[in-house]
């Protein structure tokens, strides 16, 4: 029966138990290191001090669109493969990676304000990250909205792949939109043109948060299982008590 | 105490209900309303819980708190449950004994004497229709109130839980309460007074 | 270490950086300790998956 | 009593929290609307900080209507609105309960979340504060008028749309004074006190009546 085998992936569990907190150190001692190497690195010649905030906002957004492709693939897995573990793990997913849009977003509000005079502008990248954030709410609202996981998970799946196709349209759409009316201030840091030294602890940042959203998302897919477990059992218990 | 009616009238829709209704209920007694549907049966049991304004007529419980109305010194069980799914069965029933008053009685008390006390962290919207109606039965035992109103108690309820609800209103009848049940089946109690409503008024 | 004219933002983008992360940290860990006290007391009440609570699912 | 109308306080809050996510789900319509406009209007920051006052209150307003209809329509379905009829506190008490937990968990969450949208239309300082003051004090005005329209749908199956098209007309005098208020504030031409005090007057007045109206609606319509 459905219900037993979803309460029970006990090899994924002995899995996490051991994964989780190794993940965990290895995101603590990379993200410390790019802390430390961030606030080494010199001045930015145009931008001064405050590309220190690109160490943060750059690696949330990798980690923000990364999350939600794991979603899409988890969708595909609910899906097409009807796999139980690729519920939980889109489940999983969307908080953490909204939490990452929202502090892409947050950073690059802070960051603009002293770069261009204004903590927004409806550029196409904030726009569509504000957009994708949305969307990332919009599935944690269903999540919640809907009782049984199994449905959840199905119609949360839809929801996740027309986003994913969404999304890019925005981006594009929002690209061309913009030109149009404000052409000049288009925000752009090139991944190649950046020098070694910003580049590095870029890098070791974007592997820290690789590394504490993989922890984060294998800790909240544990829970996950165990809460369905919870409540396996207790309707076990609830048509156990009424045989009595 | 002493439940009196006098020429009650139901108008619903349009449609009269009954008229002239009166009897009395003395302490320690249970009146059993029944009759086929539609007769009025549940109506009756709102205009006494005063859910529902009456066409005519008077109501009143005497030997009562005269500042108090019946709807206050009275409990009413209608067809729904009145349990919310998403809070657990203790809260539910920490709410009612809340908003109700609470007696002497607590809540996991009641559960255990109706077989629930396993089921007090579960949420509500697990429970099967007959744990549902026993948690709504608890209400009758951790806000003490005079008066029971019970519409088809005994509805998704198995054998066991009939039994209970048995024993439950014995003990409410012998402490000097008063009911008016409205049902189809026999009540295995004794004190049983009987008022049968007719399609289109008493008979 | 001097930030310059804009050390404010700076640390306020690092803050809020952190802030986040330790409300999705602390969300995981609370959740988990939740959902294993919920098991335990399950347990406790000698439900759990090899007793089945003696009602065998058909 | 106090207990009573405490216990109705807690469980609405808690409810709130549990089903749906609660207030959560205004604030990402909020968020919605107010993202919506850019797309429409043109991504240019000095029209969207001159109608920025506008857009936020018009979201307010309509994400204040979101979930109206289930205040007293869910109590109904459930068998719960009978057990409150019963508790011996009178229903005008019930209602302002109900609604002051219909406030904390969607119309609060609205004043808190009005700044940072006032960011994403280029808001001045200034113009943030009168906004986020003008809600603080408006939204419970717009909670406490949508508690009639929620008492009036409330054994309707499909209430919501109804509800709005009944609230929607009664919030314009809110909507009017609160904009004002905002403008004043920004502009300078007029004293900013002078709406905001009739704003607070009608939040207040909706306080009172809107429960005694919700009430009385309830006992009318529940034959």
């Amino acid at each position: 029966m459905a219900l037993l085998d979803l309460a029970n992936p006990h090899r994924f569990l002995a899995f996490a138990r051991a994964l989780v907190p190794a993940l965990a150190l290895i995101a603590a001692v990379l993200l410390v290191l790019g802390l430390v190497l961030g606030f080494r690195a010199p001045p930015d010649y145009q931008q001064g001090e405050t590309v220190r905030i690109m160490f943060i906002h750059v690696p949330a957004a990798w980690i923000a669109l990364g999350a939600y492709t794991l979603m899409a693939i988890s969708a595909l897995g609910t899906l097409v493969w009807r796999h139980p573990l690729a519920d939980v793990s889109a489940k999983a997913a969307a908080p953490i990676g909204a939490a990452f849009s929202l502090i892409c977003l947050l950073t690059g509000a802070l960051w603009g304000r002293p770069t261009w005079g204004t903590y927004w502008v409806w550029d196409a990248r904030l726009t569509s990250v504000l957009v994708l954030f949305l969307v990332y709410l919009g599935i944690l609202a269903l999540w919640r909205a809907i009782e049984d996981p199994g449905q959840a998970a199905r119609a949360v799946a839809i929801l996740t792949l027309v986003g994913f196709v969404n999304v890019p349209i925005v981006k594009f759409s929002v690209d061309w939109w913009n030109t149009l009316h404000q052409p000049a201030s288009v925000f752009r840091i090139g991944g190649p043109t950046i020098h070694p030294v910003l580049l590095t602890p870029l890098l070791v940042t974007a592997a820290g948060f690789a590394a504490l959203f993989l922890a984060l998302h294998l800790g909240a897919m544990r829970n996950e299982i165990l809460r369905r477990r919870v409540r396996a059992l207790r309707m076990l218990a609830a048509a156990g008590a009424e045989a009595r | 105490m002493r439940l009196l009616v006098e020429g009650l009238a139901c108008v619903r829709g349009g449609r009269s209900l009954f008229q002239g209704l009166g009897f009395a209920v003395t302490a320690g007694e249970v009146l059993a309303v029944t009759g086929p549907n539609g007769a009025g049966k549940s109506s009756l049991l709102r205009l006494l819980a005063g859910l529902l304004p009456p066409a005519a007529g008077r109501i009143a419980l005497e030997g009562g708190d005269p500042e108090q109305s019946v709807g206050t010194a009275a409990h009413f069980i209608g067809h729904l449950d009145a349990v919310k799914g998403a809070l657990t069965v203790a809260e539910n029933l920490g709410f009612t004994r809340a908003l109700l008053g609470g007696g002497e009685m607590e809540a996991e008390t009641a559960l255990g004497l109706l077989g629930l006390e396993r089921l007090a962290q579960f949420p509500a919207r697990m429970l099967s229709a007959g744990q549902r109606r026993r948690l709504a039965l608890a209400r009758l035992l951790v806000s003490p109130r005079p008066l029971w109103l019970l519409d088809e108690p005994s509805t998704a309820l198995d054998a066991e839980g009939q039994e209970t609800l048995a024993s439950l209103m014995t003990r409410h009848l012998s402490g000097g309460g008063l009911a008016v049940v409205a049902t189809h089946s026999e009540l295995k109690i004794e004190r049983v007074v009987e008022i049968r409503l007719g399609l289109g008024g008493i008979t | 270490m001097d930030l310059g004219p804009h050390a404010g933002f700076i640390l306020a983008a690092y803050g809020a950086a952190v802030i986040v992360l330790g409300l999705v940290v602390l969300w995981v860990l609370l959740d988990h300790r939740a959902q294993r006290r919920a098991l335990a007391a399950l347990e406790a009440q000698g439900i759990s998956r090899r007793s089945g609570s003696g009602a065998d699912v058909p | 009593m106090i207990a009573a109308l405490r216990a109705i306080l807690a469980r609405d809050l808690t409810l709130a929290f549990r089903v749906g996510g609660g207030g959560g789900i205004g604030v990402v319509f909020f968020l919605a609307v107010v993202t919506i406009v850019p797309f429409a209007v043109g991504p240019e920051l000095p029209l969207l900080a001159r109608i920025g006052p506008a857009v936020l209150w018009i979201g307010a307003l309509l994400a204040s209507l979101l979930g109206l209809d289930r205040i007293f329509a869910a109590d109904h379905e459930d068998g719960n609105l009978d057990l409150l009829l019963m508790a011996p506190v009178p229903l005008e008490l019930i209602a302002a309960m109900k609604g002051a937990a219909h406030w904390i968990t969607t119309g609060l969450p609205l004043v808190v979340a009005a700044p940072l949208l006032g960011l994403l239309l280029g808001l001045e300082p200034k113009a943030l504060a009168a906004v986020t003051a003008t809600l603080l004090v408006g939204t419970p005005a717009l909670t406490f008028l949508g508690l009639i329209g929620a008492a009036l749908a409330v054994a309707l199956p499909r209430g919501g749309l109804l509800v709005a098209v009944l609230v929607l007309p009664l919030t314009i005098p809110i909507l009017i004074f609160g904009v004002a208020a905002t403008t004043a504030a920004v502009t300078g031409l007029v004293p900013f006190g002078t709406p905001f005090r009739l704003l607070a007057a009608l939040s207040l007045v909706g306080l009172v009546l809107g429960p005694v109206a919700a009430a009385a609606a309830i006992r009318v319509i529940r034959d």
